[in-house]
């Protein structure tokens, strides 16, 4: 009876031993990998908290440096916007997929959309300028979107926004420049805040 | 972890020391930044009024030489160009004279702060008031390095920095802890390090008689803070040749208008336009080619705009071209008061019939400097330069309204006689200036005194090692 | 077809005829843009410096009464509110006087072209320069419909179209075709029919004496232009009482100001800002009240900006009150000078030596007023607002020059003593008005002449008939 609903092999199985061990890498590997990937901050919106996987610097710097930076975050694209809980259920298998990868090291040089957050994208495109590219009272100030909307992505002509036109894991080489965002270190260096103090105390 | 790792994926050559003053061993380990910031070495571009072409603004606009009769600014203005001519500029400006040898020359050792990286170094061997002691020459031999990679960034992190005192000092003067600013903020900070106005205070407690640097921004940005700043400690940077007046030289408050205009509002940073994102062989990196925006329309304004770039261009030139067009009506109304003022002396003016007029001369000419003088500004904020110039045109109007009731009751009411200044020569001429004299001491400076600089220095510089980096893997 | 069943899927419940008057007959086919048509007799809203409440703008500014002394404009004037008062207004203003009957009263018929849709109607029958021909008095049983649907639209496709013959006549005179206006263009140029700077030529070729209505655009929009324009024709609209200076009043250059901005070189339209779309019930349509946006900033400014409305409303309020500050000094100049011209005419100056500064005050006054009349211009284009100001600056600090050396030589030579003008009726009361006397005429005309207008006018209506559509489905 109880064998029915135990996880583990019988105690005189020979798998009983490798089971254990088995589910303890699993465990542990989900805890190195939630610690890896700095796990907990993946609950916020803050854009750094993609910048924890190197990967994301290429797309993370392109975006620091569009005009969306004032205001659109990675969230604000890449996560369904229509149901909050859709939006975490997303954003959970999104980022288990993308952890399994980095972990196994299996990121590819250029990383694409699948088609999937393909249409994430793109419906929040439209949900901030649903407007703008739908009212035909625009259409004087924004000649080009009468046709040609609905049959392909908004990025296909607006390829800069916001990654820019370079793509692919080693278009950043230093990958230093997210550096400046970590708030560890002061941005007036040690020396010119001691002279700075000597000087006042004098 | 594999996050610092990625830090470090680009293979360090050498190991850069703190303050590290020579461009070129940064450029070891970032040759991208290091090679686009050797751009601003190029001169080739001119646009409507700016550009990295060499500007001689006292030749475009001789008036300016009346205006700064009796002040340094009016024997050489150029504008500025690129930041790899700081040094060589500051050489040759004949503002800072022909020094003879240490002690020697009209300007003091403060004038470096904002010219190379070499002076965050010599700020931490010596002390910040011990910097900005002395004269000019006297720090001669430790000053070569142009502007670069140490006045913004820290060597291990390359993160952005402030290294100059003056902005930290400024922030607590005005109640603000810079430290809390965020990194998009720093991406225009950097700049403000530099492109402030500023004057030297020689009445600091504990530091007097050192013309130490501060940014008058204790009650504001704003004109009128300013100007209230300087009125309430009664400073004055010279007073006029002409009309006697004492006057404030507006420098360059670049940062401060800027971060009156839309694009500050809306977060744009100095970075932003000055020095965009670059794409060369399939990477990104940062465009140190600091430079006029219309240069690099592409990449400057068109991440943001759609517009074509003769278009965003027409948009700059319209602002400049409005803004230069009452700019100029107001340096003509300030020529003729001058002018008009220097009169009344010669007519046996007192000081008290004088004292509101030069008052209002003033506040009428720090206007205008503070509209002028970062060349960004028609651009940078149109709607408060142009509001700027309004303010200065009014108060220009009161002095020569006085100044024609004046000038009446001693005797002569009519227009008094304009001099000739349809060009630089003449207008130097007419406030007597010795050209010849000045380029002589120049040229004998330049001969003697400069070769033993560079050559000191050379010396000096051949003694600091450069660490190779350990390779790890 | 589908387009065409679309197009026809409401059902028409009255066929519109041409030229029709009527906004309620209109209403019947579109309920819902006459719903919001009528909103625009709402006049709770007020903003900084805008809004539809009822604004006296003398008293709100009695400066305003002396710059206009000697013209209509100082016995009252209101800030511009909602379309559904045009031609209330024109009845109560003060400047249209109190006329017993035909032939009589101040002003010429040409003044009610933009208060109704009874125009294009009147213009049909009669003949333009016929409408515009005789007292304004004359045609008051002919005109009562407020500012409607046939002043913009062709009743049967409801495009936009043009219904006054000055702003055809004024692409003419520039050499351009109106009818080759694209849609977008359309949606500022229905606008441009009346928010435009206009005169009476009572001189053009064949209508001699007619106050025929002019855009004054044939050298441009330009302040610049304008003035040359009217300089050219040595036009004025009265002589200043007070300085006797040949005045150009500028009466809302809102079009020509606009022309000049972003917003316009972005392709933005007035009908964008002022008339955005609407949901209603599932249904979007053009807002019809026509108002302050920032009284609907979620409509008419986030469509394009995703800042908070309270930022967007700081952005205008910024722009506005920078504009304020200098146009209220130059305003403060400009009385000033009008004074102190008075106070020569009075020591004896004779026409010679005050040609050259009444010329100086007329174009400084003519720069204000161009600047300050549209009432949006401060948000519509910043840049060129300001621009006009520091131009009437100048050339109000020239005449004010002048003007004091003339004063020393006719022997006063001190500041001439201003009046009271701390309010409406002091200013009034200085420049010499007889406002119990101009009140009571008004009275007398409402009691008498206006209701007589009104019944002729509901008689002649009640034969117009409203043909009922006949339903094909
Ligand atoms: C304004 C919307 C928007 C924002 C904000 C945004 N993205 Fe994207 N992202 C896109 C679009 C569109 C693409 C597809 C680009 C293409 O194919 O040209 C994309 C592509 C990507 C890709 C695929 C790789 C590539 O280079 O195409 C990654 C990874 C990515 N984004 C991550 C991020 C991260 C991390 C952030 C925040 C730092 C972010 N995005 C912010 C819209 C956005
Ligand atoms: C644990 C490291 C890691 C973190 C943290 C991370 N990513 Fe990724 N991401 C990756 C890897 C690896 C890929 C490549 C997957 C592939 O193409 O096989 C990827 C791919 C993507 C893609 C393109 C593939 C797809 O899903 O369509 C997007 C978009 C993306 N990431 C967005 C984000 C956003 C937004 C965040 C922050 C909320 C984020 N990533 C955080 C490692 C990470
Ligand atoms: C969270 C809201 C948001 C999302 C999501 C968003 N945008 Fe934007 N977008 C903005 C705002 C805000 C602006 C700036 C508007 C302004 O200048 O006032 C902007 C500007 C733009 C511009 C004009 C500036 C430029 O870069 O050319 C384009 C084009 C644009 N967006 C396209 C897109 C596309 C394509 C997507 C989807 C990939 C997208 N946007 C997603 C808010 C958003
Ligand atoms: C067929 C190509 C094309 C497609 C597809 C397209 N756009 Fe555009 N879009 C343009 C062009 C071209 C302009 C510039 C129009 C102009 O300046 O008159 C523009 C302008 C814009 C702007 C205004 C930029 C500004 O000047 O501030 C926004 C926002 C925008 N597009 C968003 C979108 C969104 C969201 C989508 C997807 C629904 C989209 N576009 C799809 C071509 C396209
Ligand atoms: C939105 C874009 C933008 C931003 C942000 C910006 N600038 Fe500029 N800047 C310009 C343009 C455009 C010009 C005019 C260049 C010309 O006339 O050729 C200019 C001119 C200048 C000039 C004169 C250049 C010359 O040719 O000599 C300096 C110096 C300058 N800016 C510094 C700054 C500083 C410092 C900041 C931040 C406080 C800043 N700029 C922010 C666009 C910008
Ligand atoms: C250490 C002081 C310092 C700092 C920091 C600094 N500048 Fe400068 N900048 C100067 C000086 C000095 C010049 C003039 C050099 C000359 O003409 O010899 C100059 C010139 C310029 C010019 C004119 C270039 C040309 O081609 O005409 C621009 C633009 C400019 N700086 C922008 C910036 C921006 C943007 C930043 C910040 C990212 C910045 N500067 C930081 C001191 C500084
Ligand atoms: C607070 C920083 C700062 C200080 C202090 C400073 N400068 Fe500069 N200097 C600048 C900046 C910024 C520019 C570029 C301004 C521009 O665009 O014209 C500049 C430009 C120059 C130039 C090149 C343009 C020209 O005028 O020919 C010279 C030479 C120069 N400075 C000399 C001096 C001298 C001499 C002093 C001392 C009296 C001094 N500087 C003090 C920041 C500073
Ligand atoms: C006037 C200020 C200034 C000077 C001088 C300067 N930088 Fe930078 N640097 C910046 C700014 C601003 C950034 C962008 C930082 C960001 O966006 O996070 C940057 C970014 C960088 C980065 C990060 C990678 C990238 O390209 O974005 C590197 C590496 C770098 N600089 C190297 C150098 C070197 C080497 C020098 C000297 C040759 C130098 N910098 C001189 C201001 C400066
Ligand atoms: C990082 C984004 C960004 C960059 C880079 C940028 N702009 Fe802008 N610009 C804006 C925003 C945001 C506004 C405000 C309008 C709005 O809210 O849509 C603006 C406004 C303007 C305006 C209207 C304001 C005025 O003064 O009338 C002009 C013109 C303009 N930009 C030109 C330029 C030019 C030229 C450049 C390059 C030298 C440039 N911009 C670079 C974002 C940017
Ligand atoms: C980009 C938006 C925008 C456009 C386009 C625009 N306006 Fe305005 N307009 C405004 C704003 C904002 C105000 C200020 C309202 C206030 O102060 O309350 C204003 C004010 C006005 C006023 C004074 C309103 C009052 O409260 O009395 C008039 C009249 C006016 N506009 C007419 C026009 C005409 C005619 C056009 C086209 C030629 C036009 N506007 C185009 C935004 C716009
Ligand atoms: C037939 C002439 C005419 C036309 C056409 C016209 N206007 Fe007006 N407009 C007026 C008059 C007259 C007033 C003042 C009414 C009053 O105060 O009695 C006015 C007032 C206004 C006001 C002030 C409203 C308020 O609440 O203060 C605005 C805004 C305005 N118009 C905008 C527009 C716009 C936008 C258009 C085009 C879509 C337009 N007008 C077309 C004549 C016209
Ligand atoms: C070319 C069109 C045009 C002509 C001709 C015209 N107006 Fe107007 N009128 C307007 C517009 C537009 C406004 C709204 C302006 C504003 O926002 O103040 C207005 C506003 C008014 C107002 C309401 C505001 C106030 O001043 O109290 C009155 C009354 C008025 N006009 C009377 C007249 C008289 C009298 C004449 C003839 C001398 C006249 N109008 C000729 C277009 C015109
Ligand atoms: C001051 C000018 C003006 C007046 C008066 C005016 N309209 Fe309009 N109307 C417009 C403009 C502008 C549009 C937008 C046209 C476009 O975008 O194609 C419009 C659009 C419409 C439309 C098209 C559907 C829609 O909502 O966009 C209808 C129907 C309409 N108006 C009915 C009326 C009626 C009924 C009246 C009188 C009660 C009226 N209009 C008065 C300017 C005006
Ligand atoms: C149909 C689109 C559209 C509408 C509606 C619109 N704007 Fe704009 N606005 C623009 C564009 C485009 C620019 C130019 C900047 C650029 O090129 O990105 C601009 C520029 C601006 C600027 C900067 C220019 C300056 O004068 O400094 C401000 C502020 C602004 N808009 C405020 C407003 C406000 C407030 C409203 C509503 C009353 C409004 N806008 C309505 C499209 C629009
Ligand atoms: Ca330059
Ligand atoms: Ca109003």
């Amino acid at each position: 009876m109880s064998q029915k609903f135990s996880i583990l092999p019988s105690k005189s199985s020979r798998w009983r031993t490798l089971s254990v061990v088995l589910i303890a890498v699993v465990l542990g590997m989900g805890l190195f990998m939630a610690k890896e990937a700095e796990l907990v901050s993946y609950l916020s919106d803050d854009p750094q908290a993609c910048v924890n996987c190197h990967v994301m610097t290429p797309v993370y710097n392109s975006w620091m440096h569009s005009s969306h930076r004032e205001w659109a975050s990675c969230n604000d694209c890449h996560v369904p916007h229509n149901n909050l809980a859709n939006a975490y259920f997303f954003k959970a298998k999104d980022g288990l997929y993308h952890a399994s990868v980095f972990t196994a090291r299996a990121e590819p040089e250029v990383i694409k959309m699948r088609e999937e957050s393909e249409e994430v994208v793109q419906d929040n495109c439209l949900r901030c300028h649903i407007q703008q590219v739908t009212q035909v009272k625009y259409n004087g100030w924004l000649e080009m979107h009468n046709g040609n909307r609905t049959d392909r992505k908004c990025w296909s002509c607006h390829r800069e926004v916001p990654h820019g036109r370079v793509h692919g894991n080693s278009t950043i080489r230093y990958n230093i420049a997210p550096l400046p965002t970590d708030r560890e270190t002061n941005i007036i260096p040690t020396w010119l805040a001691d002279e700075i103090n000597e000087s006042k105390v004098k | 972890n594999r996050k610092s790792e990625a830090r470090y994926k680009y293979v360090p050559q050498v190991v850069i020391g703190q303050n590290e003053p020579r461009n070129a061993v940064w450029g070891k380990n970032y040759p991208q930044e290091y090679q686009s910031f050797l751009q601003t070495s190029d001169t080739s571009f001119a646009s409507y009024q700016g550009g990295s072409k060499m500007r001689d603004m006292l030749e475009e606009d001789p008036r300016l030489v009346v205006l700064w009769a009796g002040y340094g600014f009016s024997k050489d203005y150029n504008q500025g160009r690129g930041h790899f001519y700081s040094v060589e500029d500051i050489y040759n400006t004949l503002r800072t004279g022909g020094p003879k040898g240490a002690g020697d020359g009209p300007m003091p050792a403060t004038c470096w702060t904002c010219k190379s990286p070499d002076v965050p170094r010599l700020m931490n061997e010596k002390g910040i008031a011990e910097f900005y002691s002395g004269k000019w020459a006297d720090k001669g031999a430790e000053i070569v390095n142009p502007i670069g990679c140490a006045d913004c960034h820290e060597p291990n992190t390359m993160k952005l920095q402030i290294s100059r005192p003056a902005l930290v000092e400024a922030f607590d003067a005005m109640g603000q802890d810079i430290t809390k600013a965020t990194h998009q903020e720093m991406r225009s900070l950097v700049c403000a390090q530099c492109h402030v106005e500023y004057y030297f205070n020689k009445n600091l407690p504990g530091k007097e008689g050192v013309p130490y640097l501060v940014f008058p921004w204790k009650n504001g940005f704003a004109v009128e803070d300013m100007e209230r700043y300087y009125d309430d400690i009664e400073f004055s940077d010279w007073t006029h040749q002409i009309s006697k007046a004492p006057m404030l030289k507006a420098q360059h408050p670049g940062y401060e208008v800027f971060s009156t205009g839309v694009h500050y509002d809306r977060g744009v940073s100095c970075a932003d336009c000055h020095m965009p994102y670059k794409s060369e062989g399939g990477q990104k990196f940062t465009d140190h080619h600091i430079q006029s925006p219309l240069n690099n329309t592409a990449n400057a304004c068109q991440v943001c705009h759609r517009e074509e770039s003769d278009k965003l261009i027409r948009n700059v030139y319209e602002r400049q071209e409005k803004s230069a067009q009452s700019r100029l009506q107001l340096e003509d109304l300030l020529v003729k008061a001058h002018v008009e003022a220097g009169k009344c002396w010669e007519l046996g003016a007192t000081e008290d019939q004088m004292k509101a007029i030069l008052s209002d001369i003033r506040h009428a000419q720090w206007r205008w400097d503070y509209a002028a003088a970062s060349h960004g500004a028609p651009f940078h904020s149109p709607v408060e330069t142009a509001r700027v110039i309004s303010g200065g045109l009014v108060k220009a109007q009161d002095a020569r309204v006085k100044l024609a009731r004046l000038l009446a009751e001693l005797g002569h009411n009519s227009p008094v006689e304009m001099p000739d200044i349809s060009s630089k020569e003449k207008a130097q001429e007419y406030i007597g200036l010795d050209m010849e004299k000045l380029h002589a001491e120049k040229e004998t400076f330049k001969k003697n005194l400069l070769p033993q600089w560079l050559k000191e220095a050379k010396e000096r510089e051949a003694k600091m090692d450069v660490v190779q980096a350990v390779t790890q893997n």
